[in-house]
């Protein structure tokens, strides 16, 4: 212990160093996060990673175009039918496939269902880290788990969906499908008119999270940051409308931005942007056409020559995939852009000079999902 | 829609601000296209991108890197979120004895952990950078797990798993079809990449009847 | 007061003890047995009632949850704390090499002491208490002081950061917030002139209300340094499980936790039984402790004040060390002094004027009731940064799509005028 | 209470009193020697209830053992050696004489006094008494303790207080240090998080 240190020479002002994780309530996965508190003021932090490195893009080298699908869902488990997205739309750049309408809509139907799971689950966890008891947690869960049997009845998995494929999607949509989603979307509204009155303007939870973890615009421009993260910021940049993919360009929503980026802010974008969700898986449910919902493909897809990098604005934020073909059945080089990690970019920043309980309220506004980090 | 800019007209604006900073570039085609700069005017080939009022590339979306056999070449994917265009910079960092590129920390703090990623897995040392150390795998790992010359590296490490290496036969994957007579890399000829061919693939082709 | 009970009355069981007693000849002897039968009564009622309040409190907090809560052992999941307890008894106990060998046993007994003692002055009936002090009060408060040392000696022997961090952090709240407790507790002596806790209970029923319609301020003040003595949420800083895992009792298991845990819930709901006692009336309920037992009353009331505690629990999230320390010593502690003055000043009026109590009790109700709110509102102006006093909405961009310049139009359309560079507070 | 009672309280009582007393010097660990210390106040305050001194035994609880041995507790582990033992010193020959000095004038006096034994009814409202005597007879001295421990709060906070130039640690000396920086235009240091507000 560093109060006792057994040398004579001891500093009552060295600062005492204390590791949040890999083994910690409310780092989020595998984390850890050594920080030096003077107190309980903050010092210095510095993130340890790579607990759960399995080095996919090794591994995405020496695997087919299609066998990679089921590595992203486990890039971003929190938010797989996105990384599918991603990686589909990406190999689609570099060979050149065209998606069928049908398959777009459902993408976006999917992609968006994912968000507003993912989001469900960051500001539960959130709400957590700012010490509630779970109630929170346990009401966004509720909806989660409806998302995630949506999952299962389109395409019998929950987490890893494994659902995208190169050209379209693996399956149509089941029959029942649309009407269960338009009862989600239905009963959703009443859902986060509950979660508004029990948490928008709660006073401890203004006391623990305004004026927290605070990141102004420029700088989180600079850091790279993307996602809500950037959005709290108050930069109104998302790459639905900013580069829009699967149509996006076609559904009517808007871009939700914070005043001042802190991690109430954060909150309070990824609140409102659950209901952006419903109002664009709204116009899906209504305007979604038929026909084929995949191209035909080769299994064993070789792309000619070239790289491309295509991204998805994921719920964590901008999820490109960078790939490079050598005109093999494998990608020559496969490389994800990880929100997650590159919005760690500022933690110690973010967190310096504020207390021990203000770090942890600031990496869960983060929303970091540790197998994208380390992927 | 985010534009791709044309290199050739990035090159043109950088040639006259910091001359001998674009050292190639490849037109051929949107996503495709990209600019090759020099490693010892990337700095300020970079900043003037950054601070240029009609590029204004002020937000480092990517930056990874490739290993092209023995070449290695780092990417950056420059976007501007304003003008909403995107470029992409390829510096060469080099072979494998001891590659460099200066760092773009100082530039964009979004390149911190980025250029560390890319030190860890590929050994590019990026000149400058605050704190280069290694981020996934432990100091003293033996190599460098991107680059193709991993497996040659210390560290006895031997390719594939073990009864499903391709010397010892262990293909047994069905490959239907003819046989795809291109080469392909000896790196994915030592898993269990099959040499396929293109199977027939009629899935999706109809609204009815599938798996 | 009612008539000393017959033995077999259940309204009052201490005529069970008298009578027992009375078999007993000798002096000291009978005391030591009655003072036994009391300590085992307590004891008998404490036990289950512990074992009871872990499945209500899981249950309860499981449906403000959306949950079933424990639903498998026995009817209903009833027997789910006894599996618990068990489990937890055949769990192995560790103990850190680096702990300190003597010390680390004894936190989880000696917590327990003071858990068990405070009962001694709880009054369940006229005449059913273990020790009717006339110092009941401070003794309430010297009880409930020495379990500090437990919680501290834990953290400091187990030489683990977390717990020491748990240790600093709860010895540093609960000096803090004794002293809106001990305000809040004058507060009611100075009102009701008796440091006995059946005095206080007597003289609410002899005034026929309940102090909590006169001290608003100071039942709240009570609640709220209870919470903190008590490491619960919104307070529980202590052993905050996102910020220091679990604080002192970071390196205890099986029993020894169980210990911990067990003492949480008997503290909880031996100050539930205070609350109920001191601003709820206690036993008495406008006569109705004439025909239902007045022990079952206090319980009843008891289980109602657990009940708020469970709540407040399952809804608010956790206060920030220096806010918790803000709000006692900026808040709690000088509104505690105002209301001692002004029970002083409405006890000297009534005993020096002689007035009708009746008509003057009342006053002095809405008196308080207002400088209770004043007090509120007065806080809820002054407290807060501006950032705090921000909007609690994200700004819709409203087709705006872009970077730095695109977020300065919003902030001016939003704000009206050119907004500070990354704000501050 | 019979005298069986008294006298098994009162020897027991005063057995723990001493043992642990005894213990606080003899024992070389700091921390082990304050929690004798807190079991000897709680002989003590046995032995005012032994008196019938109620009053006096709740508040040497309340203030002996619940903030006196606490602010002690307190102050040791803040106190960077506190874990480890005492070691040896050169004061043992010394210190022993005079131990042995106290203790023979004390068991001298102890000896040499006409203890009288006092029966008397047990106060029944000790707290009252207390408190007018203190606001009527002994006001002046009850004044003057309670100017001194004004003097005393002063003094401490005076003497805790450092001054925000010379590095303290303190929230308001990390915003002088530049280190927080809640008020500048975050342009001005890229990337200087700005912390909690909090109120």
């Amino acid at each position: 212990m560093t109060l006792s240190p057994t040398d004579t020479e001891f500093d009552p002002r060295e600062p005492i160093t204390v590791n949040l994780g890999p083994q910690h309530p409310s780092t989020h996965g595998v984390f850890r996060l050594k920080i030096q508190i003077d107190g309980e003021i903050v010092r210095d932090a510095e993130m340890i990673i790579g607990y759960l490195h399995r080095s996919m893009e090794k591994l995405a080298e020496e695997r087919t175009y299609t066998q990679n699908i089921p590595f992203t869902d486990r890039i971003d488990y929190l938010a797989a039918m996105s990384n599918n997205l991603a990686y589909c739309l990406s190999v689609e750049k570099l060979a050149g496939v065209e998606v069928p309408p049908r398959a777009q809509f459902i993408r976006v139907l999917f992609a968006e269902l994912q968000r507003i799971a993912s989001h469900a689950m960051a500001n539960g966890t959130f709400i957590n880290d700012c010490g509630a008891w779970h109630t929170p947690l346990f009401h966004m869960f509720r909806e989660r788990e409806k998302v995630l049997d949506l999952f299962e009845m389109t395409c019998g998995a929950r987490l890893t969906t494994n659902y995208m494929r190169i050209g379209g999607v693996a399956f149509d949509l089941p029959e029942g499908l649309l009407p269960a989603v338009r009862t989600f979307l239905d009963e959703m509204p009443g859902h986060i008119e509950d979660y508004e009155s029990m948490l928008i303007g709660n006073e401890i939870l203004v006391a623990r999270a305004r004026g927290v973890g605070q990141i102004s615009a420029e700088d989180a421009v600079n850091a790279s940051f993307s996602g809500p993260v950037l959005r709290g910021s108050g930069v109104p940049f998302d790459l639905r409308k900013a580069d829009p993919y699967c149509g996006y360009e076609n559904f009517d929503f808007d871009i939700p931005v914070g005043r001042q980026g802190d991690c109430y802010d954060r909150f309070l974008v990824r609140m409102a942007e659950v209901k952006e969700s419903i109002r664009i898986l709204n116009q899906v449910v209504d305007n979604i056409p038929d026909g084929p919902w995949l191209t035909d493909v080769p299994l064993h897809l070789r792309p000619d020559p070239g790289e491309a990098y295509a991204r998805v604005e994921s719920p964590r934020g901008e999820l490109g995939f960078y790939l490079v073909s050598d005109g093999g059945p494998a990608p020559f080089r496969f490389h994800c852009r990880p929100p997650s990690l590159i919005n760690l970019t500022a933690l110690k920043e973010m967190t310096l000079g504020g207390s021990l309980a203000d770090a942890i309220v600031t990496l869960g506004s983060l929303d970091i999902v540790v197998g994208e980090i380390d992927r | 829609m985010t534009t791709w800019l044309d290199p050739q007209a990035v090159a043109d604006r950088l040639n006259t601000a910091c001359p001998g900073s674009v050292v190639g570039l490849n037109a051929a085609a949107a996503g495709d296209a990209y600019l090759e700069l020099s490693a010892d005017h990337l700095i300020e080939a970079v900043t003037f991108l950054r601070d240029d009022a009609a590029l204004e590339l002020n937000f480092l979306s990517n930056l990874t890197a490739v290993d092209r056999d023995g070449e290695l070449e780092v990417v950056y994917h420059l976007q501007s979120l304003d003008l909403n265009q995107i470029v992409v910079c390829k510096v060469s960092a080099g072979g494998y004895d001891d590659p460099r590129v200066p760092s773009l920390e100082p530039i964009f703090k979004g390149a911190h952990l980025q250029e560390r990623e890319i030190y860890d897995l590929f050994g590019i040392s990026f000149e400058g950078h605050s704190d280069l150390r290694r981020m996934f795998l432990w100091e003293g790992f033996p190599g460098y797990p991107l680059r193709k010359s991993f497996l040659q590296m210390p560290g006895n490490l031997t390719a594939g798993l073990p009864g499903f290496s391709h010397e010892s036969g262990g293909n047994d994957w069905p490959v239907p079809g003819t046989v795809d007579e291109r080469p392909i890399h000896p790196n994915q000829a030592s898993r269990n990449i099959p040499v396929p061919g293109d199977p027939p693939r009629v899935l999706g082709s109809s609204s009815e009847g599938q798996a | 007061m009612i008539p000393l009970a017959k033995w077999y009355d259940l309204r009052d069981l201490s005529g069970l003890s008298e009578e027992i007693t009375g078999w007993i000849g000798a002096d000291w002897l009978a005391s030591l047995v009655s003072g036994l039968l009391g300590a085992l009564g307590v004891l008998a009622v404490v036990g289950p009632t512990l074992l009871i309040l872990i499945w209500v409190e899981r249950k309860v907090i499981a449906r403000f949850q959306q949950r079933y809560g424990p639903n498998r052992v026995g009817p209903k999941g009833l027997v789910q704390p006894v599996a618990d307890a068990l489990k937890l008894v055949l769990k192995e106990e560790l103990r850190p090499r680096a702990a300190d060998k003597y010390l680390f046993l004894l936190p989880p007994v000696l917590i327990f002491l003071p858990a068990l003692l405070i009962w001694g002055v709880v009054p369940f009936g006229p005449n059913m208490q273990v020790a009717d002090l006339n110092v009941g009060v401070l003794y309430l408060l010297a009880v409930s002081s020495t379990g500090v040392i437990a919680i501290f000696i834990a953290g400091w022997s187990s030489n683990n950061k977390y717990a020491l961090f748990g240790a600093m952090r709860v010895v540093a709240m609960s000096i803090s917030y004794e002293v809106p407790m001990v305000l809040a507790l004058l507060t009611v002596v100075f009102f009701t002139g008796t440091m006995s806790l059946n005095g206080i209970v007597e003289w609410q029923q002899s005034e026929d209300l309940f102090l909590v319609l006169m001290l608003p301020m100071t039942a709240f003040m009570f609640f709220f340094s209870a919470t903190a003595e008590l490491n619960r949420t919104p307070l529980d800083i202590s052993e905050a499980e996102s910020e220091i895992v679990a604080g002192y009792h970071t390196e205890y298991s099986g029993m020894r936790f169980g210990l911990f845990y067990a003492v949480e819930l008997l503290n909880t709901l031996a100050i539930s039984a205070f609350i109920a006692t001191f601003f709820l009336g206690g036993w008495w309920l406008w006569g109705l402790d004439e025909w239902v037992p007045p022990w079952i009353i206090l319980l009843a009331k008891t289980g109602g004040v657990y009940f708020i505690f469970i709540w407040t629990r399952g809804t608010l999230p956790r206060l920030r060390i220096d806010q918790m320390m803000h709000f006692c010593w900026k808040f709690l502690v000088p509104v505690g002094l105002v209301f001692l003055v002004a029970a002083a000043v409405e006890r000297t009026l009534l005993l020096e004027n002689n007035w009708d109590a009746s008509i003057a009790l009342p006053v002095f109700g809405i008196i308080n009731a207002g400088l209770t709110v004043v007090a509120v509102v007065t806080w809820a102006k002054l407290s807060g940064t501006e950032s705090q006093k921000l909007p609690s909405n994200a700004i819709m961009a409203r087709g705006r799509v872009g970077g730095l310049r695109a977020a300065q139009a919003i902030r001016v359309d939003e704000l009206g005028a050119e907004p500070v560079a990354g704000g501050g507070d | 209470m019979s005298d069986v009672g008294f006298h098994l309280a009162f020897w027991s009582l005063s057995a723990i009193t001493i043992g642990a007393a005894l213990m606080v010097v003899v024992s070389r660990n700091l921390i082990h020697a304050v929690v004798f210390l807190i079991l000897s106040f709680i002989g003590v305050a046995g032995l005012y209830l032994t008196l019938s001194a109620e009053f006096i035994a709740v508040v040497q609880i309340l203030i002996y053992v619940g903030a006196i041995a606490v602010l002690m507790l307190f102050a040791i582990m803040l106190t960077p050696r506190a874990g480890r033992d005492n070691s040896e010193t050169g004061m043992r020959l010394p210190a022993l004489v005079l131990m042995g000095l106290i203790i023979a004038a004390g068991t001298f006096i102890g000896l040499e006094t006409d203890w009288g034994s006092m029966r008397g009814e047990a106060i029944d409202n000790q707290a009252r008494i207390i408190g007018e005597s203190l606001i009527n007879e002994f006001v002046l001295p009850f004044e003057v303790a309670a100017v001194l421990l004004t003097a005393a709060l002063v003094g401490a906070i005076a003497l805790a207080r450092e001054d925000p130039e010379d590095g303290s640690l303190h929230y308001a000396s990390l915003l002088e240090e530049g280190l927080i920086s809640p008020d500048e235009p975050s342009d001005a240091a890229p990337l200087s998080g700005t912390p909690g507000g909090g109120d």
